[in-house]
């Protein structure tokens, strides 16, 4: 019983199985960018120049350091890319998450997990709520399971 | 001349063709069920088999990878009937 | 150590486990933080925390990587570094600018720091692990320039191996796929979609190219087993590593607004990405096994055996728990992520690179291995370490799993942070863990300093 | 360097042997079972969903299904054949069964493709519903297979013409038609799944 295994077979089928699994690779992505503009509204960025600018703030304050966004992200403070649905949704929703950042105790709370106090503009705050009802409308295929998070 | 490698690869070959025309004429029949999931299961798995050992030449090999190949079609068969059973319900 | 311009990995790898400790003593501070809410609130918040936890590791890593490299490529190649003086430079560059980012972390609000680094001009911070300001990317991109020129004419010059082909390929991979960190669209999908071109593809792609290679030359030293037949194992893991990795991307594709397929596509994929890791540990295992002659340094063995046996358990199997679709509907970022991440992180690139330093550090210090009284604590180091993080990691799960049940299964969903407060004890139970971690770090570092009749240089 | 790399067949001289060699064969095993969970997914989202899945099975051409077989268990065949000829140092017979193994997958993709324009000229896509998905999903990731099996063909018919194989050796001809022969063993399972099974 004898079996033939040399180095040059091995080495021409890892270049040419990468060379063809990078292809299928790139085939997938081209697919997916041509499949998303049905499902990740880029129309409410077109329209509303104010998520562009939450998405910024989003990320100038780290805020995925604590929270997740679409389950992506720290797992120590809530799940957002659901929170204006979870605080009521549309007007209501968004007029809750503001007073929820603007409402924060600079020193804390003792004891608890605390949210710092961003000081945040009042036109920042809505950047931030537009923002995030934008992530809220992305077709996520039903996720999160509830609106928990 | 005809060499019996040759001969049995002719006689592979003869085989998978009918196999896979009695699968075709079993979906073309219009039949359904689990006796057509379980006739065209064996069919395949059969073929599976032929190409295998005669094709790829495995008979004459290590009977470890008889074995492995062989196994993935049984594999491959039992799971696709366990799904199968579980849609008629 | 057959060339002097080897000795340019020393300062890489003492800075590697500076930044170790600093990464623990971080992971300490949020575990901390996960049941007393307020520790250090607000001068050290959680997410600042976690951001010198998570460099801190990237960059000790790529350090280690890096020496790893300098070490072992003049000895493949036959031939010396092609500039010691360049690699040293690099280093001190690569060290300073790590060190200001920290700094930056620490002393300013991140938004501040955002703004005195000219984040306007070129946004990309603010996104899990690619943190850095701009400048420190851009930074990181000039250093692994400057290093893979470097690396590269060394091996052009000299012998090329399977070992420093792949470790390159692996090493040009990183460098090249981390340009995507520079794209950072408003589309958030979009963001999300080629953001883990980085991250994925690093941890799931190329960085296995890397440990292979490392750990592939390794056991070539310490057992004394052909190099043809290492090398054969070698492309046989990478060729199962990127088969699997690279359409296992798509089990990041899930749930952030990419389209569906990839539910089918990334669990068929990942559900398959445990076997290059079971094919290492049988590589490490039969390597000893017919190993030819008896190394002195039986230290960095049982760490090439452990990075086998605990990648395979930590990127593998609790990879595989919750990458199904099905399955990752419902633990999506949660704990179990988290448990996944900690034992899949120590098991693969720690512990490569904590064999490369056991094996390398000696030699650079004029003997084949340290003395036994030495290897004795490295090894307590090494069970107390890896016990630690299977414990943090089982404590996770059980966070994990129990938070899934509370918030998401159960018929009455609880809000998130009712559930932590329930869980708390998990929590409780992983930061001791964490202390026995750090315990083993120490003792770890301490064998460094413990004396003792050497054995010879090699 | 050694003896049983040479012509004989594996089952000739009573020395088993692995044909063509290893690292093909773990290549073709991560394969076969990338290509059995695909496989059983089906099976089991069709569980799921009888009905859309019957329904929709409906709407295959299940004549271009057999033609498709066929095509691939005759080129099947045809490359057993070359592998045989070339032991037999009968290269211009082995080159020409090579050619008309290639000619039965340019067939397949014909017919495939053919398959995918009625499909997409009726509206239908990957994200029409669950079986669509899987159709797709299933069949494009092996129409790549037979495209990458041909190249590795015509790479072996090349390197036949420069005199690489012959009573000497055959390894590289049983490595590269070990592939082609996957590629058909899957399509033989693959047929009767989705074109046929309800």
């Amino acid at each position: 019983m004898s079996t033939s295994f040399t180095t040059s077979s091995a080495r021409n089928v890892f270049y040419g199985g990468t060379a063809f699994f990078v292809l299928l690779f790139a085939a997938l992505v081209f697919q997916t960018e041509s499949d998303i503009p049905q499902r990740d509204r880029r129309e409410m960025l077109a329209q509303n120049p104010q998520v562009a600018a939450g998405k910024k703030l989003w990320e100038n304050n780290n805020c995925i350091g604590c929270h997740s966004l679409l389950g992506e992200g720290a797992y120590f403070a809530p799940e957002l890319g659901n929170v204006v649905d979870r605080f009521g949704g549309g007007e209501d929703g968004k007029a809750t998450v503001k007073a929820f950042i603007q409402g924060r105790p600079a020193e804390g709370i003792p004891g608890r997990r605390s949210m710092p106090q961003f000081n945040l503009s009042e036109k920042q705050l809505d950047e931030i709520a537009d923002f995030l009802e934008y992530v809220s409308k992305i077709d996520t295929a039903k996720w999160p399971p509830n609106i928990q998070g | 001349m005809k060499h019996p490698d040759d001969e049995r690869a002719t006689r592979a070959w003869l085989l998978l063709t009918a196999g896979t025309l009695a699968t075709w004429g079993l979906g073309a029949a219009g039949l359904a069920g689990p006796w057509l999931a379980a006739a065209v299961l064996t069919i395949a798995v059969a073929k599976g088999r032929l190409l295998v050992l005669d094709f790829m030449e495995l008979r004459g090999a290590p009977r470890v990878w008889r074995v492995v190949l062989e196994g993935w079609l049984l594999l491959v068969g039992a799971l696709v009937l366990i799904a199968y059973a579980i849609g008629l319900k | 150590m057959q060339y002097p311009s080897q000795a340019v990995a020393k300062p890489y790898f003492i800075a590697a486990l500076g930044l170790f400790v600093a990464q623990i003593l971080f992971g300490l501070i949020m575990g901390l933080q996960y049941v007393v809410g307020d520790f250090l609130f607000p001068h050290i918040p959680f997410n600042v925390a976690r951001m010198v936890h998570t460099n801190a590791l990237i960059v000790w890593l790529l350090m280690g990587f890096m020496g790893a490299t300098y070490y072992l490529v003049p000895e493949e190649a036959e031939t010396e570094l092609h500039s010691p003086r360049l690699a040293r430079a690099l280093f001190w560059i690569f060290l300073v600018a790590a060190a200001l980012t920290v700094v930056g972390y620490l002393a300013v609000p991140y938004a501040t720091l955002a703004q005195i680094t000219g984040n306007e001009l070129l946004p990309t911070m603010g996104r899990e692990f690619l943190e850095q300001p701009t400048i420190t990317k851009i930074g990181i991109v000039v250093v692994a320039l400057g290093f893979l020129y470097n690396v590269t004419l060394t091996v052009l010059k000299g012998r090329k191996t399977a070992i420093s082909s792949v470790l390159l390929l692996g090493l040009w991979g990183l460098a090249l796929l981390f340009l995507f960190a520079f794209y950072n669209p408003h589309n958030l999908v979009r963001d999300k979609f080629y953001w883990w071109f980085v991250v994925h593809l690093w941890v799931e792609g190329v960085w296995e190219l890397i440990l292979a290679a490392i750990l592939g030359y390794v056991l070539i030293r310490i057992t004394g087993v052909d190099r043809e037949v290492i090398d054969k194992w070698i492309y046989v893991i990478i060729t199962l590593a990127l088969v699997t990795g690279l359409i296992g991307t798509g089990h990041h594709f899930f749930w952030i607004g990419t389209p569906e397929y990839w539910q089918l596509w990334g669990s068929v994929f990942s559900a398959l990405e445990p076997v290059p890791f079971f094919a290492m540990t049988l590589f490490a295992f039969n390597m000893v096994r017919k190993r030819r002659r008896q190394h002195p340094n039986k230290a960095a063995t049982l760490w090439a055996l452990g990075t086998g046996v605990m990648a395979f358990l930590g990127a593998g199997v609790w990879g595989f728990l919750h990458t199904l679709a099905p399955v990752n509907y419902y633990t999506h970022g949660t704990q179990i992520t988290a448990a996944h991440g900690h034992m899949a992180f120590y098991g693969a690139y720690v512990m490569v690179v904590l064999t490369i330093i056991s094996y390398a550090m000696p030699q650079m210090r004029g003997r084949a291995a340290n003395s036994d009284a030495a290897q004795t604590v490295e090894m307590w180091g090494f069970w107390l370490m890896t016990v630690s993080m299977v414990l943090i990691t089982l404590f996770l799960t059980g966070a994990g799993i129990l938070q899934v049940w509370l918030q998401r299964v159960s018929a009455d969903p609880q809000p998130f942070m009712a559930v932590q407060d329930q869980i708390a004890l998990f929590y409780w139970m992983r930061e001791w863990a964490g202390v026995a971690f750090l315990v083993g770090l120490v003792v770890y570092l301490a064998s460094f300093f413990v004396g003792g009749r050497k054995e010879a240089a090699a | 360097m050694n003896a049983n790399a040479l012509s004989p067949s594996p089952a000739a001289d009573g020395v088993r042997r692995l044909p063509g060699d290893l690292a093909i064969w773990v290549f073709i095993l991560a394969e076969m079972a990338a290509f059995a969970v695909f496989f059983a997914a089906y099976a089991f989202a069709r569980a799921g969903n009888v009905e859309l899945f019957d329904a929709a099975q409906e709407t295959l051409d299940r004549g271009a299904g057999l033609a498709n077989t066929l095509l691939l268990v005759t080129g099947g065949w045809f490359a057993a054949k070359a592998v045989h000829a070339a032991r037999r140092d009968r290269i211009a017979a082995a080159g020409r069964a090579l050619w008309l193994a290639l000619a039965c997958g340019a067939g397949f993709l014909a017919v495939k493709a053919m398959e995918y324009a009625d499909k997409f000229a009726a509206g239908v896509s990957l994200s029409t519903n669950t079986f669509y998905l899987f159709y797709f999903s299933l069949t494009f990731f092996h129409f790549l297979h037979v495209v990458l099996g041909m190249a590795i063909l015509a790479i072996l018919l090349v390197r036949l013409r420069g005199g690489a194989y012959g009573s000497h050796g055959v390894l590289g001809l049983e490595t590269g038609t070990a592939y082609w022969h996957m590629v058909d063993l899957l399509w033989i399972v693959l047929f009767p799944l989705v074109y046929v099974m309800r």
